[in-house]
């Protein structure tokens, strides 16, 4: 893990680690992490949603409760353990069943869920928090700091930014930490200021969703066995493993007396029950849902969208655009080679036909974009730097006299191939391909995602894989950046910033307001990034999801849908 | 009493190997003259062969090379079988496929014959060994085939190689059981005895008295071989369990167009059609080779004729 | 003599296989007279199974079929009835025993419901009445502690007792004719003797008529009352079983008396086997199909086949030259 | 009978230990150091040796492999790498999926199987007997999860008769179970049964043209008698075996179809543990398809004895 040392580079830290999140999101994990950096600056790239909040609000008022949701749910579920793992699959258990003290409001701030109010000491170091009295556990345990402190001891060794914040400001010890002042306050005592106290205790990676002692008590590193026991609105019920798992409204919800706001605030369950299907076949996926049976698709052939059109029963959700990502293994040769690596990262980037990539990922040329950025295309922040002769310039025959130069010609680069997500099943392809031509073997290694998640955290077996990250709502232009998985070995690349530059510009960063200059340095940045060939950049494309037509409240994100406070009209 | 002249054949030793063998063919091609479904499913097998060993030069197009354009295509008069999801022309993967499923079948169905007869014939003469070898038979014939080797290429890897060694496994087990069975009631009759008691080394009456006389179970097993090779290569490569999926195979192909039923029927229906009549082929040359050769049946229809 | 119980006239019966037409039972007649014992003689493969098959209704076909002829019994041409007619005769007016008694019994049936099927078939008895009846049955082709036999399997019983039980089934329903097609080949030569014993008394008690198809030229002598000898898909020669010992007409039956040892013969005289093999019915000799075998044969014999013909004794012979034969024999 | 039981029960139990030990020997051999799986992304030198000693995998193959046959006889399947979860806990909501398809594929390709055979054997030679025999070829050689395809194209894609996907469970009512696994049981029923139907016949027509069938018409029995009471039963014995084997053929058919189908049974189950190289699932699954497979073989045996007395006694 990382080593802190400068106050201000941590908050570049909690954006890595926050974007890592994201970064590896490819929707495995559904945590939005909004930093408020010093500089303030911010973009905010917000997906739309689809009706105003009043609107939502009368509907909620006027919706029938009832029905039973059912879910397309990608991916196999593994655990039901959000504070042990990131997949997907076990993040919908948090939207339903378990919740934290904070979410995120419509305008990405943070909202109280659990938490009702805090306050902060005159000196900035002391932290109070109270939480909502009279919310219970659905096995009827009352909810106490009990449960707030355990959990996050739980969760103090993988949380990031807790983490941060508990080893750059606060004291050696957690008891000292983190106190318990009554049973419906606790404080948070620091050693020196900080302003991220709050997104400690908030969504991010590992979100310390408050658990009972059953659970808490476990080590971090051990999934939790059994069923989920939440405060949420739904309460879980039943598991087929390997089919789906079903939650159903839990009887004694206390929710939230704040308004609903985005994920914050009060909650209704209006369904009665709520299950989570697994399809693995994408054209059986869309079926089920025209043949009603079942109301939501994530991820499917987007070549079945015209089918899909033309359903009067189907609403399509457009998602904001994903990027397309192919990482390098920095740990095993060839591409940590000490003096042809970087070449050899190069000759990859320079090789690469990003077009036929998206196509092959996305389906039709209406849905890509041939984005090099590093920023989001379409911002202020774009930038064509470093890109030239590099970014979708297909020199196959340059790079193929690399990969010779550098004595790797015939040397096999194991993809990983997850068959079951076709973004990066489609884009695997193109990379065996490319690899080929430009002179190594390639040995596609078919798997699900599941196991590329496991495998990915394993140096020894692989060399190349893909992932894409639905743009989340992120704001300040380190926010902005993709820049988690590259930073300071925290990410399964394990990339190793060498030569100090990335550090360099991260600390200028840190401390410019000028917005000029940023753009200089994000530049600079970005062409530093092309130069080293960090990660292979493939672009830009967009998804749909299809949902039952008759369910309110729906809307573009790609961190998922939460069930509450959406109904069948 | 009358003389009864009914001679009874099994004091004659077996014929030359090579006459059983070339009488065989004859029959089988004799038969073929004769029987239109026969001739039919042998040039099925013949036309398979060909594409197998000749079809990468044939194709025109770069089949294991995506194409994103051209994705998805119906049918037309330059794709005669469309093009699959990442645009690569089935017509042209099918045949290709007819590689993988004709490489391994016959490689299965070659490698699991002579181990099954060669192990038979060598522990049928050894007893101990033989309790041991059958043991082992026993506990891998107690597995479904593919569930064996899906397990086996799980912990080996995909490869072709692989297909093949896990399949062979289970054949030759069953080969093994076959061909031991045979050889023990063949052990006991008459002119094996007799060969004995004349002092024929036991390696001699293996291979001239004992082998020929199995040499009809052998073949119509080996159909059988082929035929369920096929098939098992074609579903481990549909369960992503053979060659990785840019390979053509047969069973790859429909598990590609399986995620596109509903706007890519073509996909998985011409390449499923290639598998089914192959098979049906070897099926259908495998009972009419049985019908021909087997001696028990070829025997049963003359003493039913000659009794009435 | 009375009406004849069953007259076969002119039968013949042929078979398709794939070496050709088969003609196993070539223009083949002869009477048998209510409770007399008729025997068929003749070596394997000459059509003599055929023909009792054919009287029972049974060839298979395809690829057996009844050509032509007659097969009256009780006046009746059975080849004229519908199958459920011919089916109320089998069992009930006409029985049969067949040669293997290890496999004419089913191995997955009991011994009773066997034996009670003809009953079962062709009678209004009740199943206790059935029942009653099969072990009466029982004991009465001489099987003890009938009772537990009904219960038992096939399996469970020896060769003898099966073929005991065999002609307890076949007379179940007391028939007018009784069929034993090679009734004791397959039995040791001590039992063979007490099942023919044991047929003979049946029949007799009941004045059930008994047609033996056998090889043995023995049995013939000894139980039957006339005799027809078979070469070949034809009658060779027909007449009391008697006289067929004493004056043989046909060289066939000569040939065949010759290879039988005799316990009257002097010792120290040699069998004399019949030269040469029973030719291949799809490609019977042109002429007597007997004539490449036989010592008698004169030209014609290769050209033109001899029928039927009745001597001056009364007994009727298919051979050209009968009546050297005859004087030679003398 | 008992003791005949009795016998082919204890001829079973070398055959089960084979498997286990071909089973264990397998996954053990095999690469992948399950404590690196288990220990995950955060897996140090000191945790992996730890989870080693934990697991027991420091031991020595043959206590290994005593120990795990120990725990096999108490029910325990072991843990699964994936979800962290009992295999026997896994294994129990995916049995009556498998159950039902088992049960209802075994009932109609047996009875489809068995008419259609004896419909042949009856009209041996006729032109139903011949299309029947060309339908079983085809049925003999079609794949399976390309039948399956096709009738999803059909009855599914195109007419919408029956859910593309989906199980139903009993619980949610009978007619709805059924409905939702009609296309996989007829596509497994029909493939079974081509090879029954195959095998009535020709045992059918082998105990026709024995003896005892020749003694019953003489008898006078009816056709009809002579089918159904004489010829059926000694049949029965290569008709047992087959639907034995075919049963083993099932277990591979429901990988393929329970696959297609999304059918939350223990074929997709094994699918998924063998994408995920959950070896302990492969292992426990290979262990109870096995011993499934013996026990119907056992079922079969017995069977035979119940419809040959000479087996019997």
């Amino acid at each position: 893990m990382w080593r802190v040392r400068y106050p201000w580079l941590m908050l570049l830290l909690v954006s890595a680690a926050a974007l890592a999140i994201v970064a590896c999101g490819e929707t495995e994990t559904v945590i939005q992490t909004v930093i408020v950096t010093e500089k303030g600056d911010t973009i905010t790239v917000v997906a739309t949603p689809t009706a105003t909040l009043e609107d939502r609000a009368m509907a909620a008022v006027n919706a029938k409760k009832g029905g039973h949701l059912r879910v397309s749910s990608v991916g196999s579920v593994q655990s039901f353990d959000p504070l042990w793992t990131t997949a997907s699959s076990t993040a919908n258990v948090a939207s339903l069943i378990l919740e934290g003290l904070f979410a995120y409001k419509e305008d990405n701030t943070l909202g109280n869920m659990l938490a009702e109010s805090w306050d902060v000491s005159s000196d900035g170091l002391k932290w109070t928090f109270k939480i909502r009295s009279g919310v219970e556990f659905h096995d009827g345990t009352p909810l106490t700091t009990d449960e707030v402190i355990g959990t996050l001891r739980r969760q103090s060794e993988r949380a990031p930014v807790f983490k941060l914040v508990w080893e750059s400001f606060g004291p050696a010890s957690f008891d000292d930490f983190i106190k318990k002042e009554s049973d419906v306050t606790f404080s948070v005592n620091l050693t020196s200021q900080t302003g991220l106290v709050l997104d400690a205790l908030g969504p991010q990676n590992f979100t310390p969703l408050i658990v009972t002692e059953s659970w808490y008590s476990l080590p971090a590193t051990e999934s939790a066995p059994g069923t989920p026991i939440g405060t949420g609105p739904y309460r879980f019920e039943s598991w087929t493993p390997g089919d789906r798992w079903t939650a159903i409204p839990y009887e004694n919800y206390s929710s939230s007396s704040d308004a609903t706001d985005g994920e914050a605030g009060a909650h209704t369950a209006f369904f009665d029950r709520v299950s989570y299907i697994e399809i693995p076949d994408q054209a059986t996926r869309v079926a089920a849902l025209q043949t009603d049976a079942v109301d939501v698709v994530q991820e499917f052939s987007q070549d079945l969208l015209p089918r899909l059109k033309e359903d009067p029963n189907v609403q399509l959700i457009a998602n904001p655009p994903n990027r397309l990502l192919g990482h390098f293994n920095y740990q095993i040769p060839p591409f940590n080679d000490p003096t042809w690596g970087r070449q050899l990262r190069q000759a990859v980037v320079m090789a690469y036909d990003n077009e036929k990539a998206l196509l092959a990922a996305a389906g039709t040329p209406d849905r890509i974009n041939l984005c090099g950025s590093l920023m989001k295309c379409g911002t202020a922040w774009e930038s064509s730097a470093g890109m030239e002769g590099r970014y979708y310039a297909q020199r196959v025959e340059d790079a193929r006299k690399i990969v010779k130069d550098a004595g790797y010609e015939g040397y096999t680069i194991r993809v990983m191939d997850p068959a079951d997500r076709q973004p990066a099943h489609g884009a695997a392809q193109v990379t065996r391909e490319v690899l080929e031509d430009i002179g190594f073997k390639v040995d596609l290694r078919v798997m699900d995602w599941a196991t590329m998640v496991q495998d990915r955290a394993t140096p020894d077996r692989w060399e190349f894989f893909h992932t894409w990250s639905g743009d989340s709502v992120r704001t300040g232009p380190i926010g902005h950046m993709r820049f988690g998985e590259i930073q300071f070995d925290a990410w399964f690349n394990h990339y190793s910033d060498t030569d100090g530059t990335q550090r360099r510009i991260f600390e200028e960063l840190a401390s410019e307001t000028d917005q000029t200059k940023i753009k200089a340095l994000m530049d600079e940045m970005q062409a530093y990034f092309y130069e080293d060939a960090i990660f292979l950049q493939v672009g830009e494309f967009y998804d749909n999801w299809a949902a039952n037509k008759n369910i309110n409240g729906l809307h573009g994100n790609p961190g998922g849908q939460k069930p509450y406070d959406k109904f069948f009209e | 009493m009358a003389v009864i002249s009914d001679s009874s054949n099994e004091w004659e030793l077996a014929p030359p190997f090579s006459t059983r063998l070339k009488g065989m063919f004859g029959s089988t091609y004799r038969a073929a003259k004769r029987d239109l479904v026969l001739a039919a499913a042998i040039s099925v097998l013949l036309v398979g062969l060909f594409l197998a060993v000749f079809a990468p030069t044939l194709a025109r197009t770069d089949y294991e090379r995506t194409d994103p354009v051209n994705r998805m295509l119906a049918p037309n008069s330059h794709n005669w079988f469309g093009t699959d999801n990442w645009g690569r022309d089935v017509f042209d993967r099918t045949i290709v496929g007819t590689r993988m499923s004709f490489l391994v079948g016959f490689s299965v169905t070659l490698i699991s014959t002579v181990l099954g007869v060669g192990i038979a014939l060598v522990i049928s003469y050894f007893r101990i060994l033989d309790a041991v070898m059958m043991r082992f038979v026993d506990g891998f014939l107690a597995f479904p085939t593919i569930l064996l080797a899906l397990a086996l290429i799980s912990l080996i890897g995909p490869s072709v190689g692989n297909v093949i060694i896990a399949l062979s496994v289970t054949a030759t087990a069953g080969k093994i059981r076959l061909v031991r069975g045979a050889v023990l009631s063949l052990r006991e009759s008459t002119y094996v005895e007799a060969a004995k008691a004349v002092g024929v080394p036991i390696p001699r009456i293996l291979l001239l008295h004992i082998l020929p006389n199995i040499v009809g179970i052998i073949i119509v097993q080996a159909t059988f071989t082929l035929a369920s090779a096929i098939l098992a290569e074609a579903s481990l490569s549909f369960l992503g369990a053979g060659v990785p999926e840019y390979v053509p195979s047969w069973g790859n192909i429909i598990a590609t167009g399986q995620g596109y039923i509903q706007v890519g029927f073509h996909i998985s229906f011409f390449p499923g059609l290639f598998l089914t009549t192959t098979v049906l082929a070897v099926v259908l040359i495998g009972d009419s080779v049985r019908d021909h050769l087997d001696p028990r049946l070829r025997g049963r229809l003359k003493t039913t004729a000659a009794q009435q | 003599m009375t009406e004849p119980l069953l007259k076969v006239e002119n039968l013949q019966t042929q078979f398709r296989t794939e070496g050709g037409l088969v003609k196993a039972v070539d223009d083949v007649s002869f009477e048998v007279q209510p409770g007399e014992t008729f025997a068929l003689v003749g070596e394997s493969g000459c059509g003599k199974s055929v023909t009792a098959l054919s009287i029972m209704g049974l060839i298979p076909n395809p690829p057996g079929e009844i050509v032509s002829g007659k097969i009256e019994f009780n006046g009746v041409d059975l080849l004229k009835l519908s199958g459920r007619e011919m089916r109320e005769i089998r069992g009930s007016k006409i029985g049969m025993i067949f040669q293997e008694p290890m496999s004419s019994l089913n191995p997955v049936l009991t011994i009773q419901s066997q034996l009670t099927e003809a009953l079962r078939i062709h009678t209004d008895l009740s199943k206790n009445a059935t029942n009653d009846r099969a072990v009466e049955l029982v004991d009465m082709v001489g099987i003890a502690d009938a009772k537990t036999r009904m219960k038992q399997y096939p399996h469970q019983l020896s060769g003898g007792q099966r073929q005991r039980i065999m002609i307890a089934m076949a007379m179940s329903c007391t028939p007018q004719l009784l069929i034993a097609d090679e009734a004791t080949t397959a039995l040791d030569v001590t039992i063979q003797a007490q099942i023919l014993d044991l047929m003979k008394d049946v029949t007799e008690q009941s004045g059930t008529a008994l047609l033996i198809i056998t090889h043995n030229l023995g049995i013939v002598a000894r139980y039957a009352n006339r005799v027809a000898v078979m070469y070949a898909g034809q009658l060779r020669e027909v007449g009391e079983a008697v006289e067929m010992y004493t004056e043989p007409r046909h060289p066939y039956t000569i040939g065949l008396l010759r290879s039988v040892p005799r316990l009257d013969s002097e010792k120290g005289t040699p069998l004399a086997p019949i030269a040469g093999e029973i030719p291949d019915l799809t490609n019977l000799p042109s002429g007597c199909a007997f004539s490449p075998r036989c010592g008698w044969a004169v030209d014609k014999c290769f050209e033109e086949s001899p029928l039927l013909e009745e001597t001056s004794s009364g007994k009727k012979v298919a051979c050209f030259e009968h009546q050297s034969v005859a004087l030679n024999v003398q | 009978m008992w003791r005949y039981i009795a016998q082919r029960i204890l001829v079973s139990i070398p055959v089960i230990i084979m498997v286990g030990m071909i089973t264990f020997t397998l996954v053990y051999i095999g690469p992948g150091d399950p404590a690196a799986i288990i220990a995950g992304d955060e897996a140090t030198p000191e945790i992996l040796e730890q989870i080693r000693a934990d697991l027991g995998f420091d031991r020595p193959f043959p206590v290994q492999m005593g120990d795990w046959f120990w725990k096999l006889l108490h029910g325990d399947l072991g843990t699964s790498y994936f979800s962290r979860r009992e295999i026997t806990e896994l294994i129990t909501p995916r049995l009556q999926p498998t159950l039902s398809l088992g049960f209802q594929v075994v009932v109609l390709s047996t009875i489809i199987g068995i008419t259609t055979g004896m419909l042949a054997a009856w009209k041996a030679g006729s032109r139903l007997d011949r299309n029947l025999m060309v339908l079983a070829v085809l049925g003999f050689a079609t794949p399976g999860f390309w039948l399956a395809f096709l009738t999803i194209w059909i009855f599914a894609v195109n007419l919408g008769w029956f859910p593309v996907i989906g199980y139903s469970p009993i619980q949610d009512g009978l007619f709805a179970h059924i409905h939702s696994l009609f296309l996989p049981v007829m596509v497994n029923s029909i493939l079974a049964s081509a090879f029954i139907s195959r095998i009535t016949r020709s045992a059918m027509l082998e105990v026709l043209r024995e003896d005892y069938i020749r003694t019953a018409r003489a008898k006078g029995a009816s056709e009809l008698s002579v089918f159904l009471r004489h010829a059926f039963r000694p049949s029965a014995i290569p008709v047992a075996t087959v639907i034995g084997a075919s049963i083993a053929g099932l277990a591979t058919g429901f990988v393929l179809t329970e696959t297609i189908f999304a059918i939350p049974g223990l074929g997709r189950m094994l699918v998924d543990a063998i994408v995920r190289r959950d070896y302990p699932i492969i292992q426990a699954l290979l262990m109870v398809v096995a011993i499934v497979l013996i026990g119907v073989n056992l079922i079969v045996d017995i069977l035979y004895a119940y419809i040959d007395p000479r087996i019997r006694y």
